[in-house]
């Protein structure tokens, strides 16, 4: 499985990611810089997170002017995996990737720290390695983390279990209903505000941030089985 | 802002008109003398920046004299952006420690901000890779609304350039006492790592060789801010104040992206950081340092705003700018590599053999004025010094052995206070985890951070008891360095090397002068005993309010290096059951 | 050269943490009299060239940029350069 | 009721990081006819009471709090609630 780390400028965090699934998960990955990115020869392309454009106007917005995003919505819209971490996340729901928006944390200020994340649907292509209804702990990092569905999409979220991370502490950055992840209706998309690749090594942040590469180098392979 | 009619160079002498840029006659008729005519309004204008305490440590060159600067790890002390320490493996540490406390007072979210970002700037115009920024700070004892918001401004200001750039915090100290009240002190130290290879100096050498100018534009803000900082703040006049210089972290990060790409460059030839006084020290002490002149035509440089004058873009300290000398006809590679960033990098000038800074603006050469003159030759002055009444006073009293009655009432009232409290609301602020290699973020007593590729680590603090200072400066300095030292071995790390910010109030108190002159004693004595050596460092003089000096307080920033990861320990206990021992006396 | 203001709120059914927590602090201040904040934002564009297609212009920048449509509302005012 | 609009604009010197980013992304975009982005906060109040003080309390409000005049200027604008 070939994956791409797609940088934009201010995307600090690419390294983080393919630390974890390079020399952790044992995977191949490549920083693919934002401008004049190919993806159609990868499998699966991550989005970092950092402060892409600065974070200035909303965060993940500015990234909208790169040509990236349309690139990333044909990969996207051919069922390829997409994964978006912290502002990778923003970045996604800014692209009309996946619903919702963020608004500021409930307490108004950047927060830090580790939080425990309900895995609410373990059937996914990032979670297979999960237990269902499993309690993990994961670092997080973020000013507009606060992330805003409206009532019909919540429910409709539901109804297709496309809430895939919920917060325990539902105070954690005031989001609605606690929603820490989704995923998008065909389920190849994934966003989520805590970040994995942060706990992947003991030392570092844990390791229950580890399953979800594991998960999505195992779908890789199963897919490739299935073609041949 | 802008200055339609320049005052002559006459009447700049006969009005006394460089006391507004902070040059006393005395220094004025030095400039005089060394142009040998009088200067014009520009030159002026470069004279009053450069010898700024700020900029030239006229005041506190004598007593920096004191510290230890060699050892055998160090491979450069100070004099540069920053110092370089030597920790195997080819790899070498980059640090300092700087201080933003006048901006901070009048703008805390800017002047903080901008703080870091400046040191910042400091460790990748080294050619070193930023892994850590720590943070100390000073503030009021809370209970006045103005230093609530001093505070929650301030530690949202770091907070936002360090997150927004990618680096993370990884240690730090917040402090409260009434004496620093509207008077904070903000200091922040940034760590970067670099290889052997790579180091780069602030030089502008090899005559014909081409001055470009790489970052933001420039604007009229930050205007004296230079002057500004080594003066005392008039808080109560915020309109007249000049304008603000803000800061970019974006802006920054791809200027750091495209800085460390380019010292792999053999086109480089010497690069510096555009801090306090902007274009004028960078480009006199470039070419200062290298023994060459350096020649620039402003009217290339990059502009924010409209009709700037000479002297407007000479002092203006607007930020994320670095000056850069590259070998001439390679000029295009530098462009094209800022521009896959998304800067421009624009040559201005031509480095000289004549040791003159020569500056032209529309057609007209707007200054000349020889480099060593502004850098080198910058005056130095011996304070006198006078041991403070009270010093006296506070040895004479006996010891006197606190009483407690109620044990848990008394824990209890100790938690409550500011500087004891958990400082968990500082540093959840900050994302102490940035690029996944922290291995101990702010909470326990040193930040580390693993050097990849290696099972080493490099541990960090700052540290400094004010109070210990004010009533022993001698004893308090060495206190200070001792109890950075514990912070980095109970972490598991060997100190190696220092940094210092000298937080002081006003040199021209012989009882500030003296506690400036014993806490550098003590601190030296303390860092020769450590064998960890002063690479680099800071000094604010001038935090006073109403006329009040803040405690003296002389911030320790020290960096150690862990030889093994498995022998990190952190503060929190671990299990019940563990036993739990006391060392020491 | 044409300035247009283009103004940005948040829609009614979004919450405003930073609204609250601002009317909050100026009760507390003693202003009372505030019942409700809610903030937006101000984007100045400065703008070159003539005048005639700026309307449609600037709504399809506000649709592909400057506004988020699942939280915000906006509208926009042309005004002539004052000859600053 | 009263409803007050503040508009809170950056001081001409100060940098405005974000709105040149976002000048940038809208020229990437195509709107090359911007040629300057400046962001401000627009901060609307809704105020309980008759209207004689009114614009002396919201200058002190703007003074005291909602404004940071070290680097920030700032007007309002007074209106009648429209019945919405
Ligand atoms: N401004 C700050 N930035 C980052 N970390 C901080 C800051 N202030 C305090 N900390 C962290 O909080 C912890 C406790 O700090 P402090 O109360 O100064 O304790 P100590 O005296 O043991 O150093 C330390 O880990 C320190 O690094």
């Amino acid at each position: 499985m070939k994956i791409a780390i797609l940088s934009f400028p201010g995307s600090s965090c690419d390294v983080d990611l393919l630390q974890a699934v390079n020399r952790v998960a044992g995977g191949t990955a490549e920083i693919v810089w934002h401008h004049d990115a190919v993806l159609k020869d990868f499998d699966a392309v991550l989005i970092p997170t950092g402060a892409s454009y600065g974070d200035y106007l909303r965060p993940g917005a500015l990234a909208q002017s790169s040509r990236a995003i349309e690139e990333l919505k044909g990969f996207a819209q051919n069922g390829k995996t997409v994964l978006g971490v912290g502002n990778g996340f923003q970045i996604l729901v800014e692209a009309g990737l996946l619903p919702g928006a963020f608004l500021k944390n409930k307490s108004l200020k950047f927060r830090s720290g580790k939080t425990e994340v309900i895995v609410e649907n373990a059937s996914t292509i990032f979670t297979s390695e999960y237990e269902m209804g499993q309690q993990i702990t994961l670092p997080f990092a973020h000013a507009y983390g606060n992330y805003f569905v409206d009532l019909q999409t919540v429910q409709e979220l539901k109804r297709n279990h496309r809430i895939v991370f919920s917060y325990v502490d539902s105070n954690t950055n005031g989001s609605t209903e606690s929603i820490a992840g989704v995923l998008n209706e065909r389920g190849n998309v994934l966003g989520m505000m805590p970040l994995p690749e942060r706990a992947v090594e003991e030392m570092i942040g844990g390791i229950d941030g580890l399953p979800l590469f594991q998960s999505i180098l195992k779908s890789g392979s199963e897919s490739n089985v299935s073609h041949a | 802002m802008s200055v339609m009619h320049e005052p002559t160079a006459q009447q700049i002498k006969d009005e006394k008109l460089y006391r507004q840029m902070g040059m006393t006659d005395e220094e004025f008729n030095r400039a005089v003398d060394m142009l040998g005519r009088l200067p014009n309004y520009t030159e002026t204008g470069l004279f009053s920046a450069m010898w700024s305490e700020h900029c030239s440590y006229k005041s506190s060159k004598p007593v920096l004299r004191k510290f230890p600067t060699e050892g055998e790890r160090v491979l450069q002390g100070p004099g540069e952006g920053a110092g370089i320490v030597d920790i195997g493996d080819n790899m070498a540490a980059v640090f300092k420690l700087e201080s933003h406390n006048s901006p901070s007072a009048i703008e805390p979210f800017i002047g903080a901000a901008t703080g870091a970002g400046g040191i910042i700037r400091d460790v990748f115009s080294m050619g070193a890779r930023p892994v850590a920024l720590v943070n100390s700070m000073r503030f009021g004892d809370l209970s006045e609304e103005r230093d609530r918001y001093l505070f929650e401004e301030a530690v949202a200001g770091i907070a936002s350039y360090g997150n927004v750039i990618g680096i993370p915090t990884i240690a730090g100290e917040v402090q409260f006492d009434q004496c620093y009240s509207k008077r904070p002190l903000v200091n922040a130290m940034a760590v970067g790592l670099l290889r052997h290879e790579d180091i780069q100096k602030g030089v502008a050498s090899g005559v014909g060789n081409t001055v470009m100018y790489v970052g933001a534009k420039t604007g009229r803000d930050g205007i004296h801010g230079a002057t500004m900082s080594s003066s005392e703040v008039a808080v109560d006049k915020e309109e007249e104040l000049p304008v603000m210089q803000a800061g970019d972290p974006y802006l920054e990060k791809l200027l750091m992206e495209a800085c460390l790409e380019l010292v792999k460059s053999d086109a480089l030839v010497g690069i510096q950081d555009m801090g306090a006084a902007g274009l004028t020290s960078s480009s006199a002490e470039m070419a200062s340092k290298a023994n060459f002149g350096l020649e620039m035509n402003l009217d290339l440089v990059p502009q924010r705003e409209e009709g700037m004058t000479a002297y407007e873009m000479m002092l203006s300290e607007s930020q994320e700018r670095m000056l850069v000398v590259v070998k001439r006809g390679r000029e295009q590679e530098i462009i094209d590599l800022f521009t896959k960033y998304g800067l421009a990098a624009v040559a201005i000038g031509k480095v000289t053999d004549d040791k003159m800074l020569r500056l032209f603006h529309k057609g007209e050469m707007v200054a000349e004025v020889s480099a060593d003159a502004l850098a080198e030759d910058a005056p130095v002055y011996y304070k006198k010094s006078e041991e403070p009444a009270y010093f006296k006073e506070f040895q004479a009293i006996e010891n006197e052995e606190p009483s407690v009655n109620d044990l848990k009432e008394t824990l209890m009232d100790l938690l409550k206070r500011p500087t004891i409290a958990s400082k968990e609301w500082v540093y959840n602020q900050f994302d102490s985890q940035a690029r996944s290699n922290t291995v101990v973020a702010p909470g326990s007593s040193a930040g580390i951070i693993r050097i990849s590729g290696t099972n080493k680590g490099l541990a960090m603090t700052a540290d400094c008891n004010s109070r210990y200072i004010y009533l022993d400066p001698e004893t308090g300095g060495k206190i200070a360095v001792a109890e950075a030292a514990r912070n980095l071995v109970c972490s598991g790390a060997e100190p190696i090397a220092a940094t210092d910010c000298l937080n002081f109030g006003s040199p021209d108190k012989p009882e500030v002068f003296w506690q400036i002159e014993k806490s550098a004693d003590g601190i030296s004595e303390a860092c020769r005993m450590l064998n960890s050596p002063i690479i680099g460092g800071n000094v604010s003089m001038s935090n006073e309010v109403n006329g009040v000096p803040v405690y003296p307080t002389p911030t320790i920033g020290l960096v150690g290096i862990v030889h093994d990861l498995s022998h990190v320990t952190t503060t929190s206990f671990k299990q019940a059951g563990d036993i739990i021992y006391l060392i020491g006396e | 050269m044409t300035k247009v203001n283009v103004y940005v709120t948040l829609r009614e059914s979004v919450v405003d943490p930073q609204g609250i927590a601002t009317k909050d602090a100026l009760n507390t201040l003693g202003f009372d009299e505030v019942e409700n904040v809610r903030i937006g934002k101000m984007i100045q564009l400065n703008i070159a060239g003539d005048q005639h297609e700026i309307e449609s212009r600037v709504t399809e920048m506000c649709d592909k940029l400057l506004v988020n449509k699942v939280i915000e509302n906006y509208h926009f005012e042309i005004e002539e350069a004052a000859g600053k």
